[in-house]
């Protein structure tokens, strides 16, 4: 019996008890099946498949061939390495908390067997796409996610934002799937199979060749990892398609914080990490990794500034720690990427998770509605400070160790593009927490700036009491929430303790426990620089919080006077430097246009009812003339083969 | 003079058959009970079936084949008698035609097809197709007091008895030309004496395709299919589109195969208009229908259209990939009449698929199932239908036929378009007419099989495609 | 002697003959008698071939034919008698009640 | 030469007797044809040496199957019968694809070159007797497809009953 095949297949387990049962039977208890499956998973992971990965020991095996044919065979196989016992760690440890917080926030709502159900498959779908030994099983695993992703974040499919947003999901992924899937065709042409193993090990054999595309000879290894680079910049929210990650905070907020941060989302990272033979191999693919990291990293800071929804300021947070992920791994250290990944679970979903805890409390995501909160969710405010100050990167909390060594990666690469990325990377370090921490003066403290007492369904006494009717019905959320916010506060500090570099007195546990799989890269630097990149980004960390605090707690109308006086650049960045209308006016629009003049030219609407409204009236109308060819009467059907005997024999004696 | 009895041990299935058809047409005397019959037909299928372990051989001097090839397909017809069976045992009492016959004549009729599949002769293979099809007209027209009943009788009963006109004239100017009606004989008296590029074979060759084709339905010998399996009992229904079908193309696959296999050439580029022709009617005429019965007429069109691309590789990994298709095609589509059968009962005929509007509010589990047969109808992972759909593709892409197979694609998503209407109409409607569900054990135990079998080999293909393989194996 | 391509010939026109009855009568009798003579047509073929090539597999199937003719009449024709039970009419164009 | 009279007499009687039994309007009319036609047939056979078919195509199709058609015809009512077309609309497009099918089919036969002869010689049938060269075959190395046969009698008996039996227990 192989243990490590529960972790994936005790999450379908509870899918399928939720799916059939949850209805009828479980009702109210649904969560039942899927907390105890993925408590399960964690478990075993933690006294099974950790263990058995720091001794050093590698899985690799296919336990079930689908079909093959010929050449092409499509096995089910596992692979555990150090990578996928991370990617387990945090996938497992998140979904079990996260699942727990679920019961108190999602009590009561009318599908929640089908929250529980699709949370669980999204686990199950998440563990197989990390823990799978070749690419048809990443891919499906990839798709898995993203369906998944799909209808959870139109979970509310009542609301017509949702249902938006579940689609534009949907849609904007297509584009980075196309190539992730030409990607891994792309592979398997080359290598002639999709197992990583050989592929890795046959990487470096096509160094230097070339493909002829559109009469343009184009660098075999370069061509791969960009178009597998374009499924992660998709699932990971890089620019330019990190368009859908604010939008997709219309789902739950559990969602949000295990599918929208610390799991589904990192799956471009880890799918980069993993790949990491081929995208050595070109520079060029790298450069353009790191690029893209740093860019999405720095744009999307700046738009979190001046946005005003909590969640969508967390979601514009993501994009922009998955940017340093990126940037990390596009310098050559996945292992300070990978790290980064691990800690950003912890403090990400924590801070989504209060974020959560806030919303349940308050009813608006509107942070100008909210304020003052601090004395009613003591625990909220606490764990909200923890993550605050693990994202910010403040020394000591774990968030610092692995952005960090992000930065000191790229200061030590000693390339040009590693130099400017080190820029951008340092520039993101005094964004990141001037944003959260003017997220949490906002929410937290001053005064309470809600007050529409019927939105919490207690208007029948609250007209007479004002606007401080709101107030007093804010209260701390119940244990099921809160024991979760504490135990990811804790991961929140401590995890990055496993990482602390050799300068602070650390081992750098983390970078040489994943040293087998990802390597270690070159640095170029001496200890003083390395104090030195350390101690600027602290100060400018610090002065990040240190400016937040003087804006929103002490000098509250400055902000308001700088957006006024320099309405220009704060419209752009309110307006998410305008990607969302762009694309609407280049793609959307025209799309739209098309698909109204020349499809509903061509539709008719009236043949058929229902879906076949969407064929082609050609086809509609052909069908309905075609039957009419069935008259009834048998010997019109006889006359018809009679015909096709005589046509097929007509045919023959004038042919040969 | 002095006579020896053949070697019987090979036809030991179709003996113990015969014996069981003969016992339940005896029995039928006796009892009162004619559930009692349905229980020892299936009783005496299983049994049958564990006899066809030991039986493999050729007997009565190559009349009688008995190799993996028609093994497999007599499997085939052993679950389609079992699971039409198992529909039947509530529908023909609804029906008030709970008569003992019907399950001899189905039982004779599939003792039709298995001398069909192991024909080595043309005279025997007439003579099995006569006993299946005359059981066929039969028990189409079971329901004596219903027109529609007797129409689909009457269609089917005219056009076959036309198409094996045909199909004798075939026999016989195969006959003249080669003084033999065996199959391999004819095969090398081809083959020795230059043939190949004679007419009169490639006229009875063409007589051949359209009494095969008559019987599997493919365009333009398809157009009894709607008529008949509208109107025959819906047990019959899923009965008469498995069995007759499967036992057409293992007629299909051997004459042409092994008999006329020097002009393949010419079968090849015959057969490959007629599939494209039968999966263009089979899934366009499809979307106008209203009748979910005739809707599943044209729906076993087109797959028939599919299951010949098999045929049409005219090599052994085609015709295991045929072979696996309409395994999986027997599973899935009783599957479907099952859930159509559900909805049968007395004063309501539920055969309109408006009668499936909001199917998923009344009757959720009845609803998931369809659904789960008609994304195995369409081809969709992880059900049976996409394997076997895959494997067909496969085998044709291998042999070279790559345009084929973009045809056969595009007309397999049009089918989506008839097949997700169901479905949606099962889970957006709401709910027009009350449905009551004429559920009965012996369905149920149906279903549970079907959904069962399609949802493994969806998963777990590598058992069947393999068995499919073996079989052809020494084909 | 007669050659063998005369009688071939004949199968074909009696055999045409009941294509054509087949496909144009409406009452269903005749229908069934164009089958038999369709059936007929094979059997002359059957037969002369037979005696031409010296061969009696010819005539075993064509005795075959004839056994299963007789089968499919009686099968045929109930089928009619139950068809006019519920619907009194002998014209194979009034059945059809299904269509499309 | 005689031989060739005679066939050219039974051929052509032949042809004329099928047209006249499809385009009889009186069923009872082309019933009675047909008997003359089946008659003629085997005749024919006669002519082929093959006794024992032309016995049984007498008592077989005269005999039987054209006494059944006969019942048959009378559950219809005639006089209507002779009132009312006795085509299809259809039967122009019917008729072409008939002369189409007779025009491929001699097309195609034009190229057909008879097997070999086999051991069964006028001689050893004279000598054997047809009937009893017959009956041996049937007897042993046809015994299956014989079988076979009684298989499909069977099924006709149990279908006429089932189809048109008033009454059925169930």
């Amino acid at each position: 019996m192989k243990l490590y095949l529960l972790i994936p297949f005790l999450p379908l387990t509870a899918f399928v008890i939720n799916i059939l049962l949850g209805k009828e039977v479980l009702r109210d208890k649904a969560h039942w099946p899927s907390i105890l499956a993925v408590v399960g998973s964690f478990f075993i992971t933690i006294t099974s498949v950790l263990p058995q990965a720091m001794a050093g020991k590698v899985i690799n095996e296919d336990l079930y061939t689908w079909m093959v044919s010929g050449t092409f065979n499509v096995t089910v196989g596992f692979l555990i390495d150090p990578l996928t016992a991370v990617m387990l760690v945090v996938v497992t440890t998140c979904a079990s908390l996260i699942h727990i917080y679920a019961v108190g926030y999602m009590h009561g709502d009318k599908g929640y067997y089908r929250f529980f159900a699709y949370m669980s498959l999204f686990t199950f779908c998440m563990l197989m796409l990390v823990m799978g030994n070749n690419f048809m099983q990443l891919y499906f695993g990839w798709e898995g996610v993203g369906l998944c992703s799909y209808f959870l974040i139109g979970y509310y499919f009542n609301k017509k934002s949702a249902a938006d947003a579940g689609k534009k999901a949907f849609i904007v992924n297509r584009f980075g799937d196309f190539g992730f899937g030409i990607g891994v065709f792309m592979i398997f042409l080359t290598f002639g199979t999709l197992h990583y193993a050989p592929v890795f090990a046959n990487a470096a054999g096509i160094t230097g060749q070339t493909v002829n595309f559109l009469g343009w000879n184009v660098d075999l290894p370069t061509l791969i990892a960009l178009l597998l680079f374009c499924g992660a910049v998709g699932k990971s929210a890089q620019v330019p398609l990190h368009v859908w990650l604010p939008d997709a905070m219309e789902g739950p907020t559990p969602v949000s914080a295990l599918i929208h941060a610390a799991t589904m989302v990192t799956a471009g990272v880890f799918m980069v990490a993993r790949c990491n033979p081929i995208f050595n191999l070109s520079e060029i693919a790298m450069n353009t990794v790191a690029i893209v990291g740093a860019t999405t990293s720095l744009f999307t800071a700046t738009i979190a500034i001046t946005q005003n929804d909590i969640k969508r300021i967390i979601a514009y947070s993501t994009c922009s720690h998955l940017g340093l992920m990126f940037l990390a791994c596009g310098v050559g250290a996945y292992a300070a990427g990978i790290f980064h990944l691990y800690t950003h679970a912890f403090f990400k979903a924590l801070l989504f998770l209060a974020a959560g805890s806030v919303i349940h409390a308050v009813h608006t995501n509107d942070i100008q509605e909210m304020g003052g909160l601090k004395k009613y969710m003591p625990i909220t405010y606490a764990v909200f400070v923890i993550a605050a100050l693990s994202a910010g990167g403040v020394p000591g909390f774990s968030g610092f160790f692995s952005k960090d060594e992000i930065i000191w990666s790229a200061y030590a690469s000693h390339s040009s593009v590693g130099k400017l990325v080190w820029l951008m990377g340092t520039a993101v370090a005094f964004f990141t927490p001037f944003y959260t921490f003017r997220l949490i003066f906002l929410t937290f403290h001053g005064k309470y700036r809600g007050g529409h007492p019927e939105e919490h369904g207690h208007s029948a006494h609250g007209s007479s009491h004002g606007s401080h009717q709101g107030e007093h019905h804010i209260h701390e959320s119940p244990k099921v929430m809160t024991i979760p916010l504490i135990l990811l506060a804790v991961g929140a500090v401590a995890a990055g303790w496993v990482g602390i570099p050799p300068i602070l007195g650390g081992g750098a546990h983390f970078a040489e426990f994943l040293k087998p799989v990802v390597g270690h890269p070159e640095f170029h630097g001496t200890h003083a620089e390395e104090w030195g990149v350390m101690g600027l980004s602290t100060i400018i960390a610090l002065s990040g919080i240190g400016l937040a605090a003087f804006f929103y707690l002490r000098k509250t109308d400055l902000p308001e006077k700088i957006a006024k006086q320099f309405s220009g650049i704060y419209n752009i960045l309110y307006h998410k430097y305008y990607i969302d209308e762009l694309y609407h006016y280049t793609i959307v629009k025209p799309t739209l246009w098309v698909a109204d003049k020349v499809i509903v030219a061509i539709t008719d609407a009236r043949i058929i009812e229902g879906i076949v409204n969407g064929v082609p009236g050609a086809i509609g109308k052909f069908s309905g003339n075609l039957r009419k060819v069935q008259t009834g009467l048998a010997q019109h059907y006889g006359i018809l083969m009679a015909a096709g005997a005589f046509f097929i024999i007509a045919l023959v004696l004038l042919l040969r | 003079m002095n006579f020896q009895l053949p070697n019987l041990s090979p036809m030991v299935p179709e003996l113990t058959m015969t014996a069981l058809a003969l016992i339940v047409l005896l029995i039928d005397l006796l009892i009162k009970k004619k559930e009692i019959l349905a229980l020892i037909s299936m009783a005496g299928v299983a049994i049958v079936a564990v006899t066809l372990l030991g039986s493999s051989g050729v007997t009565f001097g190559n009349m009688f084949i008995s190799d993996g090839y028609s093994s497999f397909f007599k499997l085939i017809f052993f679950i389609n008698v079992i699971l039409s069976v198992l529909i039947s045992i509530k529908y023909i009492a609804i029906e008030r035609v709970n008569y003992g016959e019907y399950y001899s004549l189905i039982l004779f009729s599939t003792i039709g097809m298995m001398i069909m599949a192991s024909a080595g002769d043309l005279i025997v293979l007439y003579l099995g197709l006569e006993l299946m099809a005359l059981s066929t007209y039969i028990l189409a027209g079971f329901i004596r007091h219903d027109v529609k009943s007797n129409e689909a009788a009457l269609k089917y009963f005219l056009l076959g008895a036309f198409s094996s006109a045909f199909l004798l004239y075939g026999i016989s100017i195969v006959y003249g030309l080669t003084g033999t009606t065996d199959l391999k004989a004819i095969a090398s008296f081809i083959s020795e004496k230059g043939l190949a590029n004679n007419f009169s074979l490639l006229l009875s060759v063409i007589f051949l395709t359209v009494a095969f084709g008559f019987k599997i339905a493919a365009a333009p010998f398809h157009m009894w299919a709607p008529d008949v399996y509208e109107g025959a009992p819906t047990s019959i229904t899923a009965f008469m589109s498995v069995g007759p079908k499967a036992a057409g193309f293992a007629v299909l696959g051997r004459v042409f195969m092994v008999a006329f296999v020097s002009v393949k050439v010419d079968w090849v580029a015959i057969l490959i208009p007629l599939s494209i022709l039968t999966m263009a009617v089979g899934n366009i005429v499809a979307l106008s229908q209203t009748n979910i019965k005739r809707m599943l007429a044209y729906s076993s069109i087109a797959h028939a259209g599919y299951a010949l691309l098999g045929i049409i590789t005219a090599n052994n990994e085609g015709l295991a990939s045929m072979m696996n298709y309409l395994m999986i095609y027997a599973f899935m589509n009783i599957g479907a009449f099952a859930v159509i059968i559900m909805l049968r009962s007395e004063g309501f005929k539920g055969d309109s698929i408006y009668d499936y509007e909001g199917l998923s509010k009344t009757h959720p589990w009845a609803a998931a199932l369809m659904l789960i047969f008609m994304f195995s109808l369409t081809g969709i992972p992880p059900t049976a239908g996409f394997i076997g759909k895959l494997y067909i593709f496969i085998s044709a892409i291998n042999a070279g036929y790559t345009w084929l197979v973009v045809v056969a694609v595009i007309f397999s998503a049009i089918s989506a378009y008839f097949y997700m209407r169901i479905v949606m109409y099962m889970y957006m409607r709401e709910p027009k007419v009350t449905v009551t569900l004429s559920t009965s054990l012996p369905t149920d135990f149906a279903l549970v099989i079907t959904t069962v079998a399609v949802l493994v080999i969806g998963v777990f293909p590598s058992f069947l495609v393999g068995l499919a393989r073996a079989a052809i194996r020494g084909f | 002697m007669v050659p063998l391509s005369w009688y071939m010939m004949l199968s074909i026109a009696v055999f045409v003959i009941g294509v054509f009855g087949f496909l144009s009568r409406r009452n269903i009798i005749i229908v069934f008698m164009s089958i038999e003579l369709m059936l007929n047509a094979v059997n002359i073929n059957l037969i002369s071939l037979s005696h031409y090539l010296q061969d009696m597999r010819g005539q075993i199937l064509a005795f075959f034919v004839i056994a299963v003719a007789a089968a499919e009449a009686a099968i045929g024709l109930a089928i009619v008698i139950a068809l006019f039970r519920n619907k009194a009419t002998a014209h194979v164009d009034e059945v059809k009640e299904m269509q499309g | 030469m005689i031989q060739q009279l005679f066939f050219a007499y039974f051929a052509f009687v032949i042809v004329v007797l099928s047209l006249l039994v499809i385009t009889r309007k009186n069923p009872v009319h082309s019933v009675l044809w047909m008997l003359l036609l089946f008659f003629h047939i085997a005749s024919l056979y006669l002519l082929l040496n093959a006794e024992f078919m032309a016995a049984i195509q007498v008592i077989v199709y005269a005999g039987g199957i054209l006494v059944l058609f006969l019942f048959a015809v009378f559950i219809l009512n005639i006089r209507e019968e002779l009132r009312i077309n006795k085509f299809i609309g259809a039967w122009p497009t019917g008729l072409t694809f008939a002369v189409g099918l007779l025009v491929v089919i001699i097309m195609s036969i034009k190229s057909f070159i008879a097997a070999p002869p086999g051991i069964y010689s006028i001689d050893l049938i004279k000598q054997e007797t047809h009937t009893k060269a017959l009956g041996k075959l049937l007897y042993t190395e046809f015994l299956y497809p014989f079988e076979v046969t009684s298989l499909i009698l069977l099924v006709a008996i149990i279908g006429a009953i089932v189809l048109a039996k008033r009454r059925l227990k169930s």
